[in-house]
């Protein structure tokens, strides 16, 4: 301890100005730790040189194929204390609950193992343990497993889920995200530990339409909470918002920005739904958090193949499973059949380096349904299509089907 | 000496103005608003205070002469001698004054032709050759106009749809009728059938291949002999590979079925136009009344009918109340089929929440 | 003449019903013209084995490539007097207007070379003269070119015009359609007489946004009218106009159908109209016909592009130029000139048998502007890019272009 | 005996319970509705009648153990103990009253976490690695972020914005950082340098070559050994083939440079999600304050303050003045690199005469 700190003018100018300074912790910790003395030098050469200087590697913990991001330093030599410099990834609690307790253990190991620099967190939902050596890493794991806690998904594999605050703080929440993360992510455990899928899966799971976890784009899986029947509205504090905000700010506000005209405000103050045409978007019950919620038969829509741009370009998910009920624990067990089969699916369909949506882009989704036995609907579709290019052999059979399930509904 | 052939005067376009109403030739740029005062009849007033009164009438388009002639003797008798035809194959009759509308009205109307076809009607079907005239046709174009003009003379000669509605049909895939508010297409079901013999005489066969939207014809030999292979797996029926290799036949008499689309918009008013989609498939080919698809446009037109908004074109109804309701109310079956899986089609699928129940 | 006709009883079950049969006009045809026999001969055994019996061949008129389509029937054994049985294309005026006169000329020589059917008239605004033999194709034609008339587009070539009726009666029209139609097709009329192009070439001109010539669909150089300032309003007729309607039918047809939201009725049953926001989309215009006008500063919309279904699906017109002004002769020749530039860049840069629009989703949008010498403009997108798979090496030299013209604007 | 060696507890995803404010477990899936009192505070009321107060505290994401030492300090002071994390790195407080709110508020002020991130504020900037840890970085998040932070500071500790602005960075063109109201990306402007001594050890070679977008990728030898050729036509500088192929260098201190894409949703609030679309590029990469890019973010930032109604986010906004508009009032150039030409994207073009002007 106690090695010389490099001259760091760059990284310096990053110390001023209102927002929590990263740098000022980076050096707090060099203080004491010799492992960032020289990262501090090698990331302030990066800003000199405007380039990175991490490659990659193998690095990982008995029983685990992934989790472990390796790095050493391509400038070891100006730099020897962070040669190696991987990063560990943990899986929070769903939401990210903390005591203040076992938050100071997950410092204590780590300033113990490693470089005392904690992420919280990464996109994908995991705390990052970022700067371990070789060496270190078993040892580290092994206290952060006793503490409770298990490694985090890379590579190839099932990755950490992240769902909402949902049913714990908020009031929109349509299903337990919560129950569904843990439920989901510890079935697949075994794809998340071992990674030898096509590619990455993600979950994510979001109360509501509203998507605080940014489920559609960001996730393989998205499971959206939404409700089937009316939403439910009080109309006394309807009155009393309409009193306090003005008749025309609630029409500006709350009936004009309804996407489907589907609301409007009577005469006696009190508002009108038309819910046979709401999409259930959010907006009016996110205006009016007291007099309006979701209806009381809950659950979510799925959307699958959702993911950012390699290789041909942003995915928003879109809707495999326009509705289901997640009340139960049957409901659950069969949101995680779901998900299995779609994996399964996917496991023996894709192409190696090709994630769920780009292999649906790739057979199409028809074939995706048929696959996975799932019903065909035309919520699936923005709208159906304007090309004639496509195969109508088995259109008969087709139609049948849906005939049959008109009339099993009625 | 032979006498030399005569060369073409390649006068190209007419000049209209030698065929207009003199009142169009005075105003000509000069209009100041319209009405209908009736379902087939316009009044244009120019800002010169002159007006126009427009009758306008159906043909049935594949005119003999003798109806033609017809039409220019009530041209001559019953309105000032000048005549002009819509893009929708209607005839219209330019009058300078209203008393002469009600006189030309009931003599076409005697002599069996239909008054309307304006404002909020249907207006006649486009089509086109089918096995009439062209060569490569799965049906026939006339008849099925024919047949649904029948069914549909009501809504054309009244003005009581929620906005016009523009119906087209086409008798191949290649599809020389528009995007419609409703369009009656063709729709193969089965891969050409190839006749070996014929294709290296009849086939240019490098530009066959490179036609093929779905990769799916090879040069092959066959018999020994230069020839095309289709893989039966990637085809998707187009029929793009008939027209420059004829001995790939893709009609059949059973498999070449009819389609159904709907929300095609050509209009910049209101919303942006748009393509029509697919709605219904795999109906027979029936001539000579295609009762199958008669049924089944009627029951489109019906539910626009009671169920859009004024000034609503048919696919700007169904995007207001969605795709699934469209499907509910007319009762047409929704299968994988409907679903776009040609290429990069994310974006015609659903990427959100947004789902009524 | 006088040849026996055949039965008919499926074409026969096509003359009941109100709407005017072609099948009884093909039969008083065949009272006087063998041909006609034959061939509702042949149109019975279509419709009895629901397959066509034309095949295509050559057939011509001296000094022109194209404007016959030949048929040849493949069962003239049954059917010997319709063995030939071409189409003679021909173009009529701008906007199909006839005299009585010369409809009348068209039905005498037709009576006298061919089968008497007229086609009134093809989906590319041709008359269609249907039944001709080879031999008489060419009396026929020198005939009607001998009458003002000329041959229409087929082949690869520039193909016939269309017009909407505009200036001549409609009240909306931005531009002298006629003008622009004749001007343009009378251009390029060596282009459609002598297919020489990669591919068909449609040009079609609407006067205004209503697009009655479904432009913007069906061809591949759409010429459709706008005004660049603002909407004439006369506030007097809109207010007779409310009076008459009512304020709720003003507001739920007019104001809330405007795609922009741009107008508002006044407390004075005036009309305010912010025309910034108008997209000059017709529609309060077609709704209120005698309050409402396209403004003063008047010209087209260029959209390229449009076409049906072969081979990668039917395309809609993309916006080439924002606003072109049509007023005086020079403006007209820009038009031509603009023309002739796509067709030429076209010419040489398309593949065989490739239309415009598909060129253009070949080689992108922005080469083609370039290859025409053309400006970009946010006018001709939806919205901008969605994906970053693009080369930015010149990124300065477009920065550069967009700000020397946005100074040169001001 | 050699020890055996510990075998992994694979217990997963940690149950929440263990570690949820106590009311959040009383109250689980009761809520009834909720305010903000200010901005940065949230006050939740369940069925029960129960209260729970937030305090949403901006940090740093990159934690060294002392800061956290420190956060959980005041947790257990000022707080009851618990806290949690947004999806933003935002840590929030929870407690019981009303009446603990402001001298939390008042010891993070004082220890320089800014209060804020709720409601119609800009939250904290969502990023990634960048230079500090990962293998294939043009840029450095952290870095990015905390300067932009700094600027943005007074609109995260308002709620004076439209609606919510969320942004996000990313260190490549991978992407790590979601899309958002506004993104900032690394966007290469030159095809990678390739090292032929390494590709043969240090490449998957048929895995990169598939893995290239543009196809422009092939084997080739060079200097008698396997290695990797880019035809730099086609090429159009994603460096996907980067990370299988560490010696195709992508990245370059002057031609990698920021991109900024504006109009990313996720919600489903209103309109559906959507794609944030590029809007300036070219943007140089500089550290350690990149100030070209924090002055086109805050013209962003300000124009959209001014122009938009309340409840727009970003791309609702876009939407209904037109991206002209949006062009026109921030003063960014559009250029052809603003037209999609990735494959099918007739549908991104204006298929309409819909114009300003
Ligand atoms: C005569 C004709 C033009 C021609 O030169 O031949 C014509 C004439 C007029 N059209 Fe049209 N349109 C004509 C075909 C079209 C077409 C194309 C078509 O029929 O295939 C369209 C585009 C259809 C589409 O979107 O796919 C068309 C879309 C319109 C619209 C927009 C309607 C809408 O709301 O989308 C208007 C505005 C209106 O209805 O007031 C319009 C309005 C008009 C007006 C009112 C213009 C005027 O002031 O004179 C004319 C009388 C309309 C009427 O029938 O009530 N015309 N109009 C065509 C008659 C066709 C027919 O016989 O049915
Ligand atoms: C006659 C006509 C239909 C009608 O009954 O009205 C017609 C008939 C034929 N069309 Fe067409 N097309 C006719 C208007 C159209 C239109 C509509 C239009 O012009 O507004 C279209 C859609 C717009 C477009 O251009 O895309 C159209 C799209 C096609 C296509 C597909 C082109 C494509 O790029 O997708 C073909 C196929 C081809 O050219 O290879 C085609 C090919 C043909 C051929 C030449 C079939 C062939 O390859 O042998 C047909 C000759 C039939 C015959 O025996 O007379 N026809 N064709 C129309 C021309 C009459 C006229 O000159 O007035
Ligand atoms: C804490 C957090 C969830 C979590 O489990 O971590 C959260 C919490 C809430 N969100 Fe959220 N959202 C959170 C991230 C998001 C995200 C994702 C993101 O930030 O990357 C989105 C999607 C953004 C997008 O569309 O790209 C998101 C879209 C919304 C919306 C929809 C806004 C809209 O109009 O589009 C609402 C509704 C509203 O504003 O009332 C909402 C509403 C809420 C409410 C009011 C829900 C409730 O009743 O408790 C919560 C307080 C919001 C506030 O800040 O005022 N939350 N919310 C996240 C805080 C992030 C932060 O620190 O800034
Ligand atoms: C650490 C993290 C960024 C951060 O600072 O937060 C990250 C870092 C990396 N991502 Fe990521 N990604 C991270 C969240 C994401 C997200 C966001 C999300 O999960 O919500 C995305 C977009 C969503 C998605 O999955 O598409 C994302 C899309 C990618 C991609 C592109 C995947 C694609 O299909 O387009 C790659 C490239 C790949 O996997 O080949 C990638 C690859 C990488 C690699 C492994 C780079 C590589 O190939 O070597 C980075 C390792 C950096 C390091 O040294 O730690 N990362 N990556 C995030 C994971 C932390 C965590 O576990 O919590
Ligand atoms: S996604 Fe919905 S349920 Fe979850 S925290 Fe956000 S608003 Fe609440
Ligand atoms: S949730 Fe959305 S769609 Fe449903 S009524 Fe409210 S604003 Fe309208
Ligand atoms: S639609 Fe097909 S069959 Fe009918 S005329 Fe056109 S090319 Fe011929
Ligand atoms: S029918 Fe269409 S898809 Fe099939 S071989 Fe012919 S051109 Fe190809
Ligand atoms: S396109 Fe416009 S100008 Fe032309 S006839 Fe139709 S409404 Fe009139
Ligand atoms: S023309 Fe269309 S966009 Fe313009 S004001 Fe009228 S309705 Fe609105
Ligand atoms: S965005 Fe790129 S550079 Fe940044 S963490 Fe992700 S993979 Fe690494
Ligand atoms: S940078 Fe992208 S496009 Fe260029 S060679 Fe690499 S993978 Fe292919």
């Amino acid at each position: 301890m106690g090695k010389k700190k490099h001259d760091t003018p760059l990284l310096d100018q990053l110390e001023s100005g209102p927002w929590p300074s990263f740098i000022t912790g980076l050096k707090r910790l060099a203080d004491d730790n010799d492992m960032m003395v020289d990262l501090l030098g090698q990331l302030e050469h990066s800003y000199k040189t405007r380039k990175g200087y991490w490659k990659g590697g193998t690095a990982s913990v008995i029983g685990y194929g992934g989790g472990v991001i390796p790095r050493f330093s391509e400038v070891a030599d100006m730099f020897p204390e962070s040669a190696e410099f991987h990063t560990l990834r943990i899986m929070p609690a769903p939401a990210m609950h903390y005591t203040s307790d076992i938050l100071r253990k997950f410092c204590d190991i780590w300033e113990k193992y490693g470089s005392g620099l904690i992420a919280l967190h990464g996109q994908t939902g995991d705390v990052m343990l970022q700067g371990c050596t070789t060496e270190n890493m078993q040892p580290c794991f092994d206290e952060f497993n006793e503490l409770g806690f298990d490694m985090g998904g890379a590579g190839p594999s099932v990755r950490t889920g992240m769902s909402c605050v949902g049913h714990a703080r908020c009031e929109h929440s349509c299903y337990d995200t919560a129950r569904a993360h843990r439920q989901l992510l510890n079935a697949f455990i075994d794809d998340l530990h071992r990674p030898a899928l096509p590619y990455k899966f993600k979950f994510k799971f979001s109360g509501c339409g509203n998507d605080c976890m940014n489920s559609v784009q960001r996730s393989d899986m998205a499971v959206i909470g939404t409700w089937r029947d009316d939403i439910e509205v009080n109309q006394e504090e309807v009155r009393k918002f309409v009193a306090a905000k003005g008749r025309q700010y609630v029409n500006e506000n709350v009936v004009m920005r309804c996407p489907t005209q589907c609301l409007s405000l009577n005469e006696d103050d009190t508002l009108a739904v038309d819910n046979a045409n709401c999409v259930r978007c959010m907006h009016c019950i996110n205006v009016m958090t007291k007099a309006l919620s979701p209806g009381k038969e809950r659950g979510a829509t799925i959307l699958v193949g959702g993911k950012r741009t390699l290789k041909i370009g942003d995915l928003l998910g879109t809707v495999l499973v326009p509705f289901m009920k997640l009340e139960t624990p049957e409901d659950y067990d069969a949101l995680q059949e779901l998900a299995g089969n779609m994996i399964d699916f996917w496991a023996e369909n894709a192409l190696e380096h090709e994630r769920m949506g780009e292999m649906i882009e790739r057979i199409g989704l028809g074939n995706f349904l048929e696959g996975l036995g799932l019903e065909v609907d035309p919520d699936m579709v923005a709208h159906p299509r304007a090309n004639p290019y496509v195969r109508l052999d088995a259109w008969e059979e087709e139609v049948a089907k849906w005939n049959a399930r008109q009339a099993a509904a009625t | 000496m032979a006498e030399q052939p005569r060369m073409p005067i390649e006068s190209g376009t007419p000049d209209a103005f030698q065929y207009m109403h003199p009142l169009f030739q005075r105003n000509y740029g000069q209009w100041a608003w319209h009405e209908r005062p009736r379902p087939g009849v316009l009044r244009h007033v120019a800002k010169s205070g002159d007006e126009v009164w427009t009758v306008r009438a159906g043909t049935q388009r594949q005119m003999d002469v003798y109806t033609i002639r017809k039409l220019c003797d009530i041209a001559d008798e019953y309105a000032e001698g000048f005549v002009r035809f819509t893009i929708r194959s209607n005839i219209e009759f330019m009058v300078s004054a209203q008393d002469k509308v009600q006189p030309l009205i009931d003599k076409l109307l005697e002599e069996g032709f239909p008054i309307g076809g304006t404002g909020n009607s249907v207006s006649m079907i486009s089509h086109t050759q089918g096995w009439l005239h062209c060569d490569i046709p799965g049906s026939d174009a006339s008849g099925v106009v024919k047949s649904l003009m029948d069914e549909l003379h009501a809504e054309f000669i009244r003005e009581d749809m929620p906005n016009k509605v523009k119906i087209s049909t086409s008798c191949c895939q290649i599809n020389c009728g528009g995007q419609a508010d409703i369009a009656i297409n063709i729709q193969h079901t089965k891969p050409p059938k190839i006749n070996h013999d014929l294709v290296s005489n009849l086939c240019e066969r490098p530009s066959v291949v490179s036609r093929c939207p779905a990769a799916a014809i090879r040069p092959a030999m066959v018999n020994g002999s230069p020839s095309l292979e289709v893989d039966e797996k990637k085809c998707i029926c187009c029929g793009a590979c008939f027209p420059p290799c004829p001995p790939m036949q893709i009609n059949d008499p059973e498999h070449s079925k009819l389609a159904i689309w709907v929300g095609g918009k050509n209009s910049n008013a209101r919303s942006k136009p748009s393509l029509h989609k697919l709605v219904a498939a795999g109906i027979p080919n029936n001539p000579p009344r295609w009762p199958e698809a008669a049924t089944i446009i009627k029951t489109i037109i019906k539910t626009y009918k009671e169920d859009a908004r004024e000034w609503e074109r048919m696919n700007e109804w169904v995007e207001r109340i969605g795709w699934k309701n469209f499907f509910k109310k007319t009762g047409l079956p929704f299968t994988r089929f409907h679903i776009d899986d040609w290429g990069r089609t994310r974006h015609t699928l659903n990427t959100s929440t947004h789902i009524r129940f």
